[in-house]
């Protein structure tokens, strides 16, 4: 069996915003044909509740945080052909329309890019410990998991 | 033991971290919440919710079977809500 | 049936390059949880003929270009939820690991975001009128098209 | 009528574009070709390659089959391969 070669994985938890031209620029390559991106934005209204939000604190379990992400990684990159990963999460404390999340793969064909960046926002969601806590003026609500998210999972099972 | 909290799990029992010496009869997950629950109310009303609690030792996700040691770091905290 | 919503379409074929991060920028707002960018990148080498590229230039059919993609984000648009669409395509001489094409969309939820995104580039590749031609010091050959490519078409139907 | 040409269709034809008269017996795609054909050979050594071939009336795809008129612009090129 050929041995898949090494590739540069990112993996970057920090409370600063992150540049997606930046990004996308580390992920080109001569041997990349296809660099797709996922980028999470705060939205500034929760539509289950009817509430709006003003802002948002995002919670992390450090450690356990960057050891997720490299497994959901590890597995993305045994599952498919592809030549760099980049994963930026935020943390602290976020205003709407702000970037949460930065998931950004680059294959030398795009379907390789479009299933792993994908699968890594899938598992992404229901495996690393991350939590919200969304604020308005009247309240602060922890958001409450979504049965979805599990549901987005088995598609890869 | 080192024993944290994350989320609203921390809020109610009103601390992010806890330094616990683990009796000899505690082996693994359940039992340890049996005796948090002895301890005060507060992990009562917390543990109540055995559907929303996610637990790690040694930060990787365990069951409520998994059996613990001294040594170990344990986690309890809700269902992940990032991305 | 409700009827949706009109959302801001950005379809430009130029010779400058883009700025993945002003584009992701413009897709961002308030209705928006999640952007799905495609970025094409131009391959320094050509693994179906082992060549060597040392430039490409694209040549496109004015007009009917930018129908063909207005139709492709219609259908998507149709199919699923989405909030916002850029398709910008590069044409001229470029060169190994300059960007060719961005595909970005905006949804509310991100499996619509990623495969609006996915479907464009898919009928993209198949029906939009541009041609590229590899050059190296030796010769200049027209690319051939890829049977792959309508095979990817195929999981749309 | 005008005539569009791209790719290698057009270096092989040696125009990008081309304005005819349309003959009024020509009334498809395919009658079109056959009589370009008759023009000169760099049209026979193009249109051999009948399933190279993608065809436009007025920038829309269309097949051998369709009808055009002295007012339609069409096109020939080779399958698409941007992206």
């Amino acid at each position: 069996m050929e041995k898949k070669p090494i590739i540069p994985v990112r993996i970057k938890i920090q409370n600063k915003d992150f540049d997606v031209s930046e990004e996308t620029n580390i992920l080109r390559g001569n041997q990349t044909g296809a660099i797709v991106n996922f980028v999470g934005v705060v939205r500034g209204f929760d539509e289950r509740n009817n509430n709006l939000i003003d802002s948002m604190t995002l919670e992390h379990y450090s450690g356990m945080t960057e050891l997720e992400i490299e497994k959901i990684v590890k597995q993305s990159y045994e599952r498919w052909s592809i030549t760099g990963v980049t994963v930026i999460h935020r943390v602290g404390k976020l205003l709407p329309s702000d970037q949460i999340v930065f998931v950004g793969v680059s294959a030398k064909h795009r379907q390789n890019a479009f299933d792993s960046c994908n699968f890594i926002m899938d598992w992404l969601k229901t495996k690393a410990p991350f939590w919200k806590v969304e604020e308005n003026n009247y309240r602060k609500k922890w958001v409450d998991y979504n049965l979805s998210d599990d549901e987005a999972t088995k598609k890869w099972v | 033991m080192v024993i944290k909290y994350f989320s609203w799990i921390k809020e109610h029992i009103g601390k992010s971290e806890e330094l616990i010496e683990l009796p000899d009869n505690v082996k693994n997950i359940s039992e340890l919440i049996n005796y948090l629950n002895n301890l005060n109310d507060d992990y009562k009303k917390v543990f109540i919710k055995k559907d929303l609690i996610k637990i790690a030792v040694n930060k990787t996700y365990c069951s409520f079977e998994t059996k613990i040691s001294n040594n170990d770091e344990i986690a309890f905290f809700p269902p992940v809500t990032g991305g």
